[in-house]
């Protein structure tokens, strides 16, 4: 599999009263359209990740929506699988250019959150869980993952500090990044301080509620250099899907879904984990990047905490993770998640993110959880 | 839950909801619940009928909510929790009429039919089975 | 292009107030993969057509939530595009087949509507329009349907006769059909008097709120005949979009997003509209039905009020159009409409519709419509 | 409308409801209402400004809405329609203040300014412009 990024977009992320889905989805986009230096006729086809916009704001057929608003007549299509919408579509972006049905597509993801109360926005995203056997019970999702928490801190001895140091490192590469949310350090004692919101986690463990969009431009792999010098690849995607539901599977600390997903994405590439050199991992709490270096296969099962506290995943280290500053300090507009992990995986084999920027990077990997780990969709990326 | 629920949305579930009633596969002898409406093991080839399940059962992992989705607000905080049935299956409900030593991994609980939470919208009142120590 | 259809399910549509949307869209699946003689095991990825579950019954993340069910850990993508879902749904299989990552699929569309009441679900459905700049003034689904007619009639000389005679064809249709939400006759007379929802349209004239879901095997084209002797073949798919607000179109009376898709999906087939011996064409309302003949070119424009007249689209006419009896009388679970017209179609091409078979179908169209008009979906089949 | 509704939701589109501000592309002429962010025909090279449009058009097309959503109810019957402005752009709102044959294409109608619906869940009133015969 190969097929081309040749151009990126993203619009500042966190509350933007005064923007709604449609302008932010159109800014990332029209950005996209400009880092490609592609005229918006040679499109030929339009993915938009969202999850929940008729709850956060009333409104499905978004992807037609920001067609129209782009003038363009192209087919949209608008996928949702939660929080991995993004990562969803852009698969599907990719499928259609490997069909032989499209050259160039629009891949985008957009949330639009903020225009409801933060009660509400909690109640909608439960929508990602099942909505009949576990939100009926009145259960959120930072208790789901506080959860997969407790039982991971059971079974490997995993502490409240090195969750809390992911939060911290995340913090900090976040502060170094022009559109994110929060820009301020923070410290292990401050996480550990903070409001609890379902124990064990902390408001500081949770990634927060976030207006943003995303977007790139794929072309296919052989038309790429007519129209940048400089194409990163996608060269492996994995997607897998589990039980809807936290309880009917078959570990509560491995998502056999990413798992599974990368295992088909390496495969796909030709490279083993070994080989990556940055990757955007999943973080919507902090005990999920812990989880997700282990089934990515960064480090053996169990010993994710370990690996936080080695500083190998710090923007220096061995395999750093979620240089943007993940959706922790990102923000985590959900269905925008997973083209901005792109976006950002592309600006470091580009060799443009600044003071973020990992030296040597070559291949880098994104790593995409819908609900509770019901979806996982895994991307490698190559220079 | 804070969904505009209707009346058959509550009252299709109301069976298993409130007497622990699964579905067992005579093919495979899986035991699920919630229940299933086909055997993901067998599928084609499964056969499921309806199991009443034991009401006791362990903590598999628990947590205290103290930020409530729409409906829940006024419980804060309360513990919810995957149990793992003596039959099998895995479930996730609340833990009630608990100390804070009965807050832990193992720890032996047996269902209880209480009240869930009250719908704002139509004032339904919807309940189903919770979990004590046992 | 050439996909197989090696397989169909679909379950009764109407009023399930015992059933849930994943009991529905399970059913739904499993007939599909029994009709295939397939094994669970064998299918590559799940592609799941759903309008506004968010909103109907609180459940995002659908797609997970039926592979889950299935017991399968494939790929499972929710794909949105208002009432044309299904029909995009089955694009997006195609694609994933045409990409060479996938062999088998299983394609379907779901929607649970009766969980909410009525001015619920008209308020969700607003959720396809502008929730800006139409929904807001108060607009309803029929009103928007009813513009259009009002102006068919005014620039074409449309009569309310034909609206109504599209409704009685497709109630004769749907009574010859076991599925159908309604299985009664009516007569021209019974649509004009019943109650007045948004001028000039009745309430006979709009397709009903129900629940339902269909569901489709496809395979690679080269390796159906493994599975069946009798596939059908998906030989034409073309998609295009207009502005989400009927009043930002070029016409009020042609959906010119169904004019570009169904080019496209002829092209593709390499026939013209004479080749087409059987036609589900989406007939939300019964002006939609008159204005889709027109934009298909089964006539010239504004001459849809004639067709019906002259008897072309009845059972036994020039060219049958929703023998399944439309969304009309079969029923309209928004979702899963797509879906269930390539059903019918494959019935008709396999010579299984009984007493709704038509003579001779060989070559058979689908055309899906999101919102009033911003998304269509047209596919070509072929014996 | 029936969407839970915020604050910021209304009054971020505050000034083109009142006042029928639209956008001009100075690039292609182009006038917008509902406003753009983008220009549709040149896009990138496409530069937008805002437009006061004249509150006079007509009706293209219309219907009377009987069975309403949510919010909606206590106004039936009302009209609809959409409306051509005599500066191009159309748009689509109520009629008010009209005699029965005042609805027919062709009429010449002009904006005012007037309540739209009061939403149920936080007691919002939103307001707007419909418009009543010229
Ligand atoms: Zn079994
Ligand atoms: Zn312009």
């Amino acid at each position: 599999m190969k097929v081309a990024v040749i151009g990126i977009g993203v619009t500042k992320f966190g509350e933007h009263w005064d923007k709604n889905l449609r302008e932010l989805a159109i800014e990332a986009g029209a950005k996209a359209i400009m880092d490609a230096n592609i005229r918006g006729s040679d499109i030929d086809a339009i993915y938009l990740g969202n999850m929940s916009a008729g709850r956060f704001v009333g409104q499905e057929h978004v992807a037609a929506l920001v067609s129209g608003e782009l003038g363009l007549s192209i087919p949209a299509v608008r996928v949702e699988g939660a929080c991995a919408s993004g990562g969803i579509a852009l698969r599907e972006g990719i499928f259609s250019i490997l069909s032989g049905q499209n050259d160039i597509v629009l891949v985008g993801g957009a949330e639009k959150m903020t225009d409801l109360m933060t009660d509400g926005v909690t109640t909608a995203l439960m929508g990602a869980a099942d909505q009949e056997w576990e939100a009926y019970y009145g259960l959120t999702f930072p208790s789901l993952y506080a959860m997969i928490a407790r039982r991971h801190m059971f079974e490997f001895g995993t502490t409240r500090e090195q969750m809390a140091k992911v939060a911290v490192k995340n913090h900090h590469n976040g502060s170094l990044n022009p559109i994110a949310q929060f820009n301020k350090e923070i410290t292990v004692e401050e996480v550990l301080n903070s409001t609890m919101v379902a124990d064990p986690l902390t408001l500081l463990d949770c990634s927060p509620i976030t207006d943003g969009a995303a977007a790139l431009i794929l072309c296919k792999a052989e038309l790429a250099k007519k129209y940048t010098d400089d194409p990163v690849y996608i060269i492996g995607s994995g997607q897998a899907s589990d039980t809807l539901a936290l309880h009917d599977r078959r570990s509560l600390t491995t998502l056999d879904a990413t798992v599974k997903a990368a295992r088909e994405a390496y495969k796909q590439a030709g490279i083993t984990v070994k080989d990556i050199d940055v990757a955007e991992v999943h973080d919507c709490f902090t005990i999920a990047e812990i989880v997700a270096t282990e089934d990515l296969g960064f480090c053996k099962k169990g010993e994710g905490g370990k690996l936080i506290d080695e500083g190998a995943t710090e923007l220096n280290g061995r395999i750093p993770i979620n240089t943007s500053g993940g959706l922790k300090a990102v923000g985590h507009p959900v269905g925008a998640t997973g083209i901005k992990q792109a976006v950002e995986i592309v600006l470091q084999l580009r060799g443009q993110a600044e003071k973020r920027q990992v030296k040597d990077a070559n291949i880098g990997l994104t790593h995409n959880v819908g609900g509770s780990g019901a979806t996982a969709v895994v991307h490698i990326f190559s220079r | 839950m804070g969904h505009e629920s209707s009346v058959p949305l509550f009252w299709r579930l109301i069976k298993p909801r409130y007497q622990l009633i699964g579905t067992k596969c005579t093919s495979c002898g899986n035991v699920f619940y919630p229940p299933k409406f086909l055997c993901p093991v067998c599928r084609k080839e499964g056969k499921l009928e309806e199991i009443k399940l034991r009401k006791t059962g362990k903590i598999l992992t628990f947590s205290i909510i103290r930020s409530a989705p729409a409906g829940f607000e006024k419980e804060t905080p309360y513990p919810v929790a995957i149990i793992e049935l003596d039959d099998g299956p895995k479930l996730t409900s609340q833990i009630v009429d608990y100390k804070e030593e009965d807050l832990k991994i193992g720890r032996r609980v047996e269902a209880c039919f209480r009240r869930i939470y009250t719908d704002g919208k139509e004032g339904i009142i919807n309940y189903g089975l919770k979990f004590r120590p046992a």
